[in-house]
């Protein structure tokens, strides 16, 4: 059946409050108001409002909440309306809930699960539009999943929720009404491996999130002029499937990183990096990263989307890679 | 412009000055009646947060201020800018997203900005605009001035760490601000008595020992009273002031919100108390206003919002080559 | 030890259980004493905070409290791990480093944990500690069960946003949280009154709603007593209680602090009121004490940190290709 | 005259507030207990409350203070503990003090200073010692600075200071006992470019921090063995001085990043990316990175310091990408 992002998301909560009474959602109006981006909508009458539980302004408190109901037994599903908002909470989430196991020996670990809204292109500016996961990448004792795809949305919440350690679900917004074909049956997915999208000889492109789309666009316009782009979806951004993107680049000797974050110590920078120590000989040239652009998001459409990686980027930088290096 | 009825005993403030008090909130809501209708004919894009209905608080505390001293709002701040003089076509451009707009077209909606009446946002971060106005009003003790910072926020942001923080700090260091807490019942779709276990904004300023009073947001007088008496508190050295500003917002939070989680009779009731109809009212009932007055008002109003979006219309965009500027300064000192 | 003469009432309690208390109360000074010796000695290293003046406090509380119920402690917590009956062996021997320390040598004097007690540390981030036991407060309501979470944290931590949020959040859920502030007067070297403008931790509460009392921290009685009926209070589902046990640390707050901050005669002050010394005395005024039992009761306690040092030395390094383990859990659901 | 890393701040802090009245000091226990780590010891008697602002434990508020100061007209140097702490104020840092300038359209600028002890070593344990100065680099709109040589932590913080924008200064806390010569008419220190401690031909040591003293050390040890290594101070985390590392690179052909943060998009996946797309055809083998393991610091010295980069690692990574590449 056809689907949007949202609803896919939706139904994997219903799902996961369903088979478990230990899992709850709290976060700031997932129930009365329906979820900010209406993720939650009609959870609050089903499910009532001691499992849908509407928080206060308290980004800290109710984060910290969600990591003290989790050592106490329970498998809370906090949401963060978005990313940028979360800063108020990275006190709790990166000196308790990534480093409470290492600190107690192995004693108490904190089977959390957050999830948040992130990326740009909807003219939000410099304080909502940010693509903060692969920052968030860089701490140990967390794991980093971005459901691109209607089988993500749907089936990486429930593996999230049998992770024994914090999870963070980051969900591009501008995915949201994106609508695919979903199997009846579709339920939990592994968050351990990325995904080739399209395979490909010529060059490999490594990317997550909304920017997967952009580069199976890009792709397919490259397959007109014969640049074969076999197109891998990371999926997980903590801990990185360095097996599947290596192996690709074994194949392909060229690579191009598409990172919605920015540029200076992102995501695609380890990727580079990890390219660099484990498959330097396998090169024909230097891997390319496109990322935003280092500014605070600027508002103006025009700005935003300049500042964004796009169709025509990935396109003319692919080029060049399978070109030069030919 | 039917006025409802109200018992009219002699106004407080001169003919002039009332009219200037009712010709700004027209202009806030006109202003913003455009920018929907323009939301819609997607001139204007990203988060939209209407002011209609809160006009009054925007009106009566910004008239309390004085030009050395400095404002913080929220991303919903199109009146407080207006209210603080900054022009309708620079805010309107704004959020066209245009280089002529205030911000330059890099802010939008939520986050206008001006120098010249130091209107220091426009933060969308909810509370995050409280620690900046400590801030501003630290740097005015120090430098020995008697300028004031004023800081615009929601009774949402009352439950963030980051009011207690600020309220805190200023107290404790005696420092002129004035917290104008707008308290319209809901923050988004949450009601006030669902986020706080103390809904009376002036209990809560208690727990820091920071004065407070409450006042009616729908009446423009009795904010612009209070602002003034808080004002001259704050300026005189007494350090901070929470004001409670009790109004209610009659349109969606944004624009995207299908509003579930009230009911369209309690937004009637509100609108009863509408601050622009009440206030207008009230000057028919004590003769310093007929109709063909408040035309005159709605027409020179109507104009200079014809104006701003003609402003907007007429802008450029910024060359997208120009994207990097602004991260860092171009000069140093 | 020469007993202050205090007029001694007739005991709120038995023989045995004064004596209990007065035991626990030595072990903690005893066992903190010899960490200090052997902090000189550099077999303990890192931070570490003593609790020494403060014992009545964690012993009080602490004897409320079931062994179902949950605590969250700061980095000063020693006396609070002690009381709540983690053995003192593994604790020296965490502060050691060692693999057979209660968090396996990873956490350090500032990081005590115990699954078996529900323990939960141990927190270092100051005021970190308060929404995770609101969190796991909430956990226990949500499971129907009678359980309580108590957090320990200094007056210092009141000013912290995570303090404001966690007050509400647990008020606003009506959940089963004993608030713990240990009031020494003093975060690290700032004086309450130059931190918060209300030095009154029950008027903050009344911010919030909260139930709050505030009690002699020097007395064991007077703190067992309150802690007793607030957690009764809590635990019968009235929603959270703030406790204000108004103390003293009579050491410096680690093993770096000059003192610069504090006169040594309010320190010599606050010694005269020695929760251990005061309570031995009004037990030797009671006649239920005499010199040769209270020999007695150092020489057992002298005995167990004797042990605690033999166990710890006798402790292993966990090997260093193990570094990796504890950042994610082995076993999977 | 020999001094101490600590002395050489204070003595910066004090010259910062002789010269500027707008100057003034503001952090916890800054006053009257002289600082948690002595730095602002005696400050307070010399210069008064006023300037000397002990802080409630308000992180996030007495930071937004800092940059509403800044706007205000004033230059104030916030003092925070150490940078575990600064995860409370992050969402001033990031939403505020990062994107006034570009939100306003170039209005309003924040000559903010933030100094905080950071790294390892003092068994500090999971909630006390992180490196997290190249994580904090990723952020558009601040910049970062972390002096290691006395003459930096002289002399960087009056160029912090005379920045426009807001200037984070890292300071590793095993350094501030640390002795070395000061000139007496030492001053400023420009914070653009980063600096060539050892010249060499074989291998270039790109670090940072306390780690430029373990690959000092490390280079005289592999100087014995015939192998030079040249040794870069990166000095600016951000914006990283691309031209000295990419031109060491360019004559060594060979390099290897030392770095305390955790490895995974850290600083030093930043530089081996760049060295990926602007040297890769200068290199003689794989750019290496030594960094800390990614755990949560453990308390236990010998575990500490088998997370923490060493000398022997340095030495052993050295002579491997020297001897496998010779
Ligand atoms: C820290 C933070 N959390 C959440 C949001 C999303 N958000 C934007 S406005 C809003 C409601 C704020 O309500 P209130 O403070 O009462 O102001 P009002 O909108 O009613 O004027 C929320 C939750 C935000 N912008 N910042
Ligand atoms: C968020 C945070 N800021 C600063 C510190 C450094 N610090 C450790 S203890 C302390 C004082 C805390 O005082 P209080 O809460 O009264 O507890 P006490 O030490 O008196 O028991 C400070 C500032 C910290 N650990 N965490
Ligand atoms: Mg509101
Ligand atoms: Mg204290």
């Amino acid at each position: 059946m056809e689907v949007t992002y949202r609803e896919a998301m939706r139904e994997a909560i219903r799902e996961a409050l369903q088979k478990d009474d230990r899992v709850f959602l709290m976060g700031e109006d997932v129930g009365r108001y329906g979820g900010c981006f209406a993720v939650s909508k009609g959870l609050l009458e089903e499910f009532g409002p001691e499992r849908i539980r509407d928080t206060p302004l308290s980004e800290a408190a109710f984060v910290g909440a969600g990591i003290g109901a989790a050592l106490g037994g329970m498998r809370p599903i906090v949401e963060i309306m978005t990313v940028n908002f979360s800063l108020l909470a990275l006190d709790q989430i990166v000196n308790n809930a990534a480093t409470y196991l290492h600190m107690s020996g192995g004693q108490f670990h904190v089977p959390l699960v957050i999830r948040m809204a992130t990326g740009g292109g909807k003219q939000l500016a410099a304080q909502h539009s940010h693509s903060l996961e692969g920052w968030y990448a860089h701490i140990p004792g967390i794991k980093i999943v971005t459901p691109a795809t209607i089988e993500d949305a749907r089936g990486m919440l429930a593996t999230a929720l049998a992770d024994p350690d914090p999870v963070l679900i980051f969900e591009n917004s501008t995915l949201y009404n994106r609508k695919g074909q979903l199997a009846p049956e579709a339920g939990a997915v592994d968050i351990e491996r990325a995904r080739v999208h399209r395979a490909g000889r010529d060059v490999s492109l490594l990317t997550y999130g909304a920017s997967l789309f952009k580069s199976l666009d890009a792709a397919a316009a490259l397959a007109e002029e014969g640049i074969e782009a076999e197109v891998i979806d990371l999926r997980t951004l903590r801990p990185l499937d360095d097996e599947t993107f290596i192996g690709s680049v074994t194949r392909t000797h060229r690579a191009v990183i598409v990172d919605e974050g920015w540029r200076s110590g992102s995501i695609s920078a380890e990727i580079s990096a990890r390219l660099m120590e484990k498959a330097f000989y396998e090169l024909d040239g230097p891997v390319e990263r496109i990322c935003s652009a280092e500014v605070p998001m600027p508002y103006a459409s025009h700005l935003e989307q300049a500042a964004l990686p796009n169709v025509e980027r990935i396109v003319s930088t692919v080029r060049n890679v399978v070109r030069t290096h030919g | 412009m039917k006025p409802v009825s109200s018992r009219g005993t002699r106004l407080p403030v001169g003919r002039e000055h009332a009219l200037h008090l009712l010709r700004t909130m027209l202009l806030i809501r006109r202003f913003e009646e455009k920018s929907a209708e323009l939301y819609s004919a997607m001139k204007i894009r990203g988060f939209l947060h209407l002011y209609i209905g809160e006009e009054a608080v925007a009106v009566g505390v910004t008239e309390a201020l004085e030009p050395q001293d400095a404002v913080v709002a929220t991303y919903r701040e199109h009146g407080h800018a207006l209210a603080r003089g900054i022009a309708a076509g620079p805010i309107m451009a704004e959020m066209y997203g245009k280089q002529e707009g205030c911000s330059r077209g890099r802010g939008g909606s939520m986050h206008i900005f001006d120098a010249k009446t130091r209107f220091y946002g426009g933060n969308a971060i909810v509370g995050g605009g409280l620690p900046l106005a400590v801030g501003l009003a630290l740097a005015e003790k120090m430098r020995g001035t008697n300028a004031v910072a004023c800081c615009f926020f929601g009774e949402g942001a009352v439950a963030e760490g980051e009011f207690h923080e600020s309220m805190n700090l200023a107290q404790l260091w005696n420092l002129p601000v004035l917290f104008a807490c707008e308290n319209n019942l809901y923050a988004m779709g949450t009601a006030l008595a669902l986020s706080e276990t103390v809904t009376d904004m002036t209990r809560k300023a208690a727990g820091y020992d920071v004065r407070a009073e409450a006042v009616d947001g729908m009446d423009v007088l009795a904010v612009e009273a209070a602002a003034k008496k808080a004002v001259a508190m704050v300026r005189a050295g007494n350090g901070p002031f929470l004001l409670e500003l009790r109004t209610y917002r009659f349109r969606a939070h944004s624009m995207f919100d299908p509003e579930l989680y009230r009911k369209k009779e309690e937004v009637e009731e509100w609108k009863k108390r509408d601050p622009i109809v009440t206030f207008a009212g009230r000057l028919e009932d004590e003769e310093l206003l007929d109709d063909k007055g408040l035309q005159g008002i709605e027409t020179s109003v109507g104009a200079e919002v014809t104006e701003a979006v003609a402003f907007a219309e007429a802008g450029t965009w910024e060359p997208s080559d120009q994207l990097e500027r602004f991260v860092y300064s171009d000069r140093r000192e």
